[in-house]
């Protein structure tokens, strides 16, 4: 319940954090809504010796239009997101994930840059971002650099921020033409974490046809990634009935699904296969 | 009297408070220069310590003083255990670890600092080596050849016992068939949302040790910690707080009270322990854990010849408070609401590397309802009946009560029928299991789930229990008129607050914000037993309303005084006391006063007027009889009353739940359609009270059949240590409850009361997995075991 | 918990052996070990800072290699305690020449206690299997480099991770 | 070293110094002995330690006090405004819904929060709003029927 002692810093603009970050690579975290590192530091798993709190950057939290993009900034709580006009009118697939997050106060503190960062196998946000193509902009005391969401996570918890390098937007191209999105999600009834989260983005052709699919799967293994067997299975379908079950199949393709004590691999696979195909469905119902 | 309040849906006098939030639970009391306590908790199921080293943390900064087990050796007494049972092996269980620790969370050191951060800092400081021992979790194997957790024993086989009635062979002998069915009893966390808690202050001037705790039995508590650390019990105060719900979980005494207790007398400083949730999964107990077989022989036609049960209890590494005790509650129900004519039950109590179990909520009883009711779906199942018609062919009739059981218990009353003819009107049961074929047909998997329970409440006769079973109150009206009740009971979250100022507002004629309800403070109490086994109401209740019977005979005394009449002409209505019509007349002086009225002093009561009148109110009596200037001859001064009951028997409440469900072919995903509950709790005081306990019984009972379980590796490691991984029912986990009640007096009590606190846990969860395993019927099975989880529900649909 | 699973490493087999019994070579190998020193025959003191992300803890014990029957088998014995709890296992490896290189076949045990028994209940599975795969990753660069020459440098690692994970993660699995 | 923190609980200003681990809960109830806000687990899953930080329900328990700086914190001793019951306050007592109290404080912001956000919830909705909250006496029922009580009120109300 009680963290062990450190420094904190509540620096007023991103290059402070950048530099306060670099002064202690290995001792430094970053603390941004803090719903994913102060559980962790409370039972003493992570004892950082300083946190530095970007929370207070106010031009950290934003969600915003521009050219053909789509702008969030790393500390926009999951509220934010979740009640945002804008995203449900252009990329309601963001607002349908945010509301799946844990409860409203998580929602109302938590951020999608620390949900990101801390790429815990089970959240929610990394199947979305990957359903969206998202990029994500890391800044460095040398330089800035964007990641593709794909390439963003590397493992359990792990992911490609460099040490002294913090997540500061990220980008996602409009969605555009005919489309669907849906996230469909089954939470563990104790901790509300994805046992298993699909993210869908239906791009259709005019015939209604499938022109792209993109899709995000989270809790099912170490890391979220891309399910490119449904993506391509899908490609160029009517996305009848059929075609999305038998698409649906492919959702554990070159994974083996996590084990845990709610839900075995086999059974974890056949809720990925059952999610994806209702994920699906509903995408393709919402789409105009 | 009146008939103002009880029977009426009244609003708890507790909740302005509480609602506020100004209300004191123990880590709201705040002493000036309270040190705090954390604890160094084993992570070893089961070691020998071979050295600890608590230098590192005594330097800390803000570190008083750390203690092991040798440094309490021989000055506190062993944690106690009430229960008495023939050849029952007690461990000796000492407050702290002294050679070995026994289960993951074993107290090993108590730290205690200047605040919460700097004990909490200090424990990663305390370094322990062990030696690690063979771990046996398993009931079975401990009882067969696994490793010896108490090696003075031998074995790790706590107790056996056979109970019931009736020539067993001779029933099965008579069976036109039998079935038989493994049943599991998960283990469970009571998890009451306040942890346990604990603060002590010692005036050594006084002698006086004060310990606040989160507790169901402040009075018990306080005498075996008297006995524990060695003081005298009447210079030990134990206060109550208001308490954030126990579920039995509270009904015992731990380690920590005695122990901080003796720290504070150590120290002469107040010290506090609060418990984290994490120490509250690992060291606070466990409920439920048994395995057993159950057989039932029954005839043709599903009359019930008898019942054998035989099973394994899991009791953890040492006993608590009443650990053996709960399997053997579970032998008195095994009845059920049913004519058996022959059953026993075979208990081999087990120690195991794991916290002990004890009592929570049902605490033995769950398991007779669960394992009778499932059987009696087998019965039904067998003989392809329906399971609510299997049930109505065995129920004793009203006129048989008494009913006499071959556990050797006598039900007060009942009308079993009545309650299920009732559930199955409401939910339209016929209808029902039209549209459950209809959806069968159509692909759809829906289940009924029928449960027709008796629970044993308002424990109990003294005889049946470890501390004696009754219950006390004192009734008193002060000088100005506000009546104080003190009762035994110590209620935490069930509202007899409210539902005793009820009965007593009612019976004086005051109203009820005139009454104010103490409890939970031995230093202003009288010695009570405590809130447990759906006693509250049903026991302590009654002492409260003889209390003020035996008050109310003292004031009508009084008044006949006052009133110049003789007391057989006093009519008590409406809070008044006034002379009959019919007698007023002949109302004659009755006496003088012996003792000369003289002038009251300055700023002395005003003296009630009753010259002229023709009626008092009570309370006019409370203050006649506190300035005592005109009282009846040889009567005390004051207005007051204390009467301690003791029950002649338990109280049988019964009712019937159904519950409909519906599983998800692909998911195993269970979800509710219909939850009906009609119960039976004798006479009710606060209806809305009674459906709150109903409620949140059979939110429990869809934690235990669904959702929790307590899982300990083969290690010992308990792997559900938080409430990320215990899956406590939220509000998205419930169906919209339909409750009904019918009502039969219990004959046991003057109120006609008989518990309502344990009803749901004991009645829903056979309702919830006979659903369940109703829904599955068509892929052939009979049982699960909880909790039910859809992956189970997903492996049978799919054959695996 | 048990583990077990094949690992495809390009050195032979001679190679991965000696690599496996160098604890200079093990200490680079283990993640997060941060010492490794011989205290008597095939036996060392270890310190190693296990974790994911931002969740880690110190553990120091012991390190033993039992069983060892160059170049086809050997068995890593570890005890160690720290702040979050204990870690111990035991592992398995066999060692089998194949195609281009050596075959190791995994069989393990892992136990945890403490705070990370009790709430990391989720993650234990993922975590071994991370760090199994971290061991061979690096084990693999290691092999790849005579006896003698400089180790393999630390961003050779975190590219060889990205790069590694995800194939030998598929054949690694919980039984 | 220890923090300054400037913030307002209930209207009222507040300054202290602070380690930066204090956890707020820690800060409102040790510090300024608002106990009303209880702790009831150390996974951020119980929701007993809900307050309003800046208007909108948090875990007091997944907060340092150093992150309210400069905010407004309502506990839910300041909900009653006037002497007055907060609507969501009186649906549980008019509702029965509470029986130990522990959970109650958060429960009651938390449900305050939702109906802010949503003037006429569904029952689902209802759950949905309550889903970091816990509480084991009630079963729930009468929690939602206290939220309904007081949509109606506040509808009333306006």
């Amino acid at each position: 319940m009680i963290p062990a002692q450190f420094d904190y810093q509540a620096p007023a603009t991103l290059e402070e954090a950048v530099s306060l970050l670099a002064s202690d690579l290995d001792g430094a975290k970053i603390l941004a809504g803090g719903h994913s590192l102060i559980p962790a530091m409370k039972l003493r798993l992570a004892q950082p010796q300083l946190l530095v709190d970007i929370g207070r950057i106010k031009s950290l939290a934003y969600i915003r239009e521009e050219g053909d993009e789509i702008l969030i900034g790393a500390t926009t709580t999951h509220y934010q997101l979740e009640s945002s006009d804008l995203l449900q009118r252009i990329c309601p697939l963001l607002p349908d994930c945010a509301k799946s997050i844990g409860d409203v106060q998580v929602r109302n503190k938590g951020t999608i840059g620390g949900s990101l960062a801390h790429a815990d196998p089970a959240a929610d946000w990394p199947a979305a971002v990957l359903a969206l193509g998202a990029e994500l902009v890391l800044v460095g005391p040398k330089a800035e650099r964007t990641v593709k969401a794909e390439d963003f996570f590397v493992d359990l918890f792990t992911t490609d921020l460099q040490p002294g390098e913090i997540l500061r937007e990220i980008r996602i191209k409009k969605p555009s033409g005919r489309f669907g999105q849906s996230y469909q999600k089954a939470p563990h009834p104790a901790s509300g974490f994805a046992v298993v989260g699909i993210a869908v983005h239906l791009g259709l052709n005019d015939d209604g046809s499938c022109k792209a699919a993109a899709i995000g799967v989270t809790g099912v293994d170490v890391k979220a990634y891309r399910a490119k067997g449904v993506e391509a299975a899908l490609s160029g379908t009517t996305i009848d009935d059929d075609a999305i079950a038998q698409a649906s199949l492919h959702v554990c393709d070159g994974v083996d699904p996590n084990s845990d004590l709610y839900a075995s691999s086999e059974y974890r696979g056949q809720l990925a296969r059952v999610h994806m195909r209702r994920a699906i469905q509903a995408a393709k119902a919402k789409a105009q | 009297m009146t008939n103002n309040y009880v029977g009426k849906r009244v609003k708890r006098t507790e909740d302005p408070r509480l609602i506020r939030g100004l209300a004191h639970y123990v880590d709201d009391v705040a002493l000036p220069g309270t040190l705090h306590v954390t604890f160094v908790r084993s992570i070893y199921a089961h070691a020998k310590i071979t050295g600890i080293d608590t230098s590192a943390a005594l330097s800390t900064p803000g570190v008083v003083a750390v203690y092991t087990g040798q440094d309490v050796a021989g000055k506190i007494g062993p944690v106690p255990c009430a229960s008495a049972l023939p050849e029952l092996k007690v461990p000796d269980h000492r407050v702290l670890a002294t050679d070995k620790v026994y289960f993951v969370g074993h107290p090993i050191a108590a730290i205690v600092a200047t605040d919460r951060y700097a004990a909490r800092d200090a424990v990663d400081l305390v370094m322990v080596d062990y030696e690690e021992l063979p771990v046996v979790t398993d009931v079975e194997q401990a009882a067969n050849g696994g490793p010896v957790i108490h090696e003075a024993f031998g074995d790790n086989i706590a107790y056996k016992l056979t109970s019931g009635e009736g020539d067993i062979d001779a029933a099965f002998t008579a069976a036109d068939r039998t079935v038989k069915q493994r049943i599991l009893h998960n283990r469970l966390a009571p998890i009451a949302m306040e942890p346990r808690g604990v603060l002590a202050r010692y005036f050594p001037g006084e002698e006086e040790l004060t310990i606040w705790s989160s507790t169901q039995i402040p009075h018990l508590m306080r005498t075996q910690v008297a006995l524990m650390i060695g003081i005298p019990e009447n210079k030990l105060r134990v206060i109550t707080p208001e308490v954030g719900g126990g579920f039995g979980s509270k009904l015992n005494v731990y380690s920590e009270e005695a122990l901080l207790g003796w720290i504070a007398m150590q120290l002469g400083k107040p010290v506090k322990w609060i418990e984290t949730r994490r120490e509250n999964m690992q060291a606070t107990i466990h409920g439920r854990g048994q395995v057993g077989d159950i057989e039932v022989g029954f005839k043709n036609d599903g009359t019930l010849t008898g019942l054998r049960y035989s099973v394994f209890a899991d009791l953890g590494a040492y006993h608590q408070l009443l650990t053996p005790a709960i399997p053997t509650l579970t032998g008195l129900m095994l009845s059920g609401a049913y004519k058996i004519p022959a059953i026993q039950m075979n208990i081999t109590g087990c120690f195991t590397n794991k916290m002990a179990t004890d009592a929570y909520r049902g605490a033995g009883r769950p398991e007779a309802t669960y394992v009778v009711e499932r059987a009696l779906d087998l019965v039904a199942a067998e003989l392809g009946v329906d399971p609510a018609e299997v049930r109505r062919k065995n129920f004793p009739s009203p006129d048989e009560f008494p009913f006499h059981t071959a556990t050797g218990l006598d039900y007060d009353s009942g009308d079993y029928e009545t309650a299920l003819n009732k559930a199955q009107e409401i939910i339209g049961y016929a209808q029902l299991r039209e549209e459950q074929k209809k959806a069968r047909d159509e692909g759809r998997l829906i289940g009924i789930g029928v449960s027709t329970y008796v629970e044993i409440c308002a424990l109990g006769p003294s005889q049946a229990m470890p501390a004696g079973g009754w219950e006390s109150a004192t009734v008193r009206i002060e000088p100005t008129g506000k009546v104080t009740v003190l009762t035994g009971a110590s209620p935490h979250g069930q509202g007899q607050e409210t539902s005793f100022a009820q009965i007593v507002a009612d019976e004086l004629g005051v109203n009820i914000n005139d009454v104010t309800v103490i409890h939970g403070d031995t230093g202003v109490v009288q010695y009570g037993i405590g809130t447990f086994g759906s006693r509250a109401t049903a026991v302590g209740g009654t002492a409260v309303f003889v209390a003020v019977q035996k008050l109310k005979e003292k004031a009508q005394k009084i008044a006949a005084h006052m009133l110049k009449a003789d007391a057989s002409h006093i009519l008590f209505e409406g809070g008044k006391y006034s002379l009959q019509a019919a007698a007023a007349a002949s109302a004659t002086g009755v006496s003088e006063p012996v003792v000369p009225v003289g002038q009251a002093p300055a700023g002395a009561l005003p003296e009630p007027e009753t010259d002229g009148k023709s009626n008092l109110t009570i309370q006019d009596i409370a203050l006649a009889a506190h300035l005592a200037k005109d009282l009846p001859p040889d009567t005390e001064p004051g207005l007051s009353a204390t009467y301690f009951f003791e029950p002649k028997n338990f109280t049988f409440p019964f009712g019937t739940h159904i519950a409909v469900v519906e599983v998800d072919h692909e998911t195993g995903d269970i979800k509710f359609l219909r939850y009906v509950a009609v119960d039976d709790c004798g006479r009710v005081i606060n209806p809305m009270l009674v459906d709150g306990q109903v409620h949140g019984g059979i939110v429990q009972s869809i934690g235990q059949a669904m959702y929790e379980e307590v899982v300990y590796d083969e290690q010992g490691q308990l792997v559900t240590g938080t409430l990320m991984d215990y899956a406590v029912p939220r509000a998205k986990h419930i169906p919209n409850f339909e409750l009904d009640r019918t009502e039969t007096p219990s004959p046991v009590n003057p109120l006609g009361v008989k518990g309502v606190g344990e009803a749901g846990t004991i009645g829903a969860t056979p309702a919830i997995v006979g659903a369940i395993v109703d829904a599955l019927a068509p892929f052939g099975v009979r049982h699960l075991d909880m909790p039910v989880k859809p992956e189970n529900v997903w492996r049978i649909i799919n054959g695996n | 918990m048990k583990l077990e699973g094949i690992h495809q490493l390009d050195a032979p087999r001679e190679r991965v052996y000696q690599c496996l019994v160098d604890p200079e070579v093990l200490q680079r190998c283990i993640p997060g070990c941060e010492r490794l020193e011989k205290t008597g025959d095939n036996t060392f003191a270890a310190t190693i800072r296990a974790g994911v992300g931002s969740i880690k803890g110190v553990f120091n014990g012991t390190a033993r290699l039992e069983d060892l029957r160059e170049p086809e088998h050997l068995r890593i014995v570890v005890d160690s305690k720290g702040a979050p709890g204990f870690l111990k296992g035991s592992g398995d490896l066999d060692l089998e020449h194949a195609e281009n290189g050596t075959k190791v076949n995994y069989s393990g045990d892992v136990q945890v206690g403490g705070t990370i028994a009790s709430v990391g209940q989720r993650m234990i599975q993922g975590t071994a299997k991370m760090m199994a795969t971290q061991f061979f990753t690096s084990l693999n660069a290691e092999a790849g480099t005579q006896a003698g020459e400089p180790p393999p440098q630390h961003g050779f690692f975190r590219t060889a991770l990205r790069w590694f994970s995800g194939w030998l993660r598929n054949i690694f699995r919980k039984h | 070293m220890k923090k300054a923190i400037n913030l307002s609980v209930n209207g009222v200003s507040r300054t202290d110094e602070v380690e930066p681990r204090m956890l707020l809960v820690h800060y409102l109830r040790d510090v300024l002995d608002l106990t009303g806000t209880h702790v009831g687990c150390e996974t951020s899953l119980c929701g007993a330690c809900t307050v309003m930080l800046d208007g909108q329900a948090v875990k007091s328990c997944t907060l340092f006090a150093v992150q309210a700086d400069g905010s407004a914190v309502t506990t839910i001793e300041g909900l009653a405004q006037n002497g007055e019951l907060h609507p969501v306050q009186e649906g549980f007592w008019e509702k029965h819904g509470l029986q130990c109290g522990y959970c109650t404080p958060g429960m009651i912001v938390t449900a305050a929060q939702l109906l802010e956000r949503n003037a006429a919830p569904s029952r689902e909705e209802i759950c949905h709003g309550l889903d970091g909250n816990l509480c084991r006496c009630t079963g729930y029922q009468h929690i939602i029927e206290a939220v309904e009580y007081a949509a109606a009120k506040k509808a009333g109300q306006s």
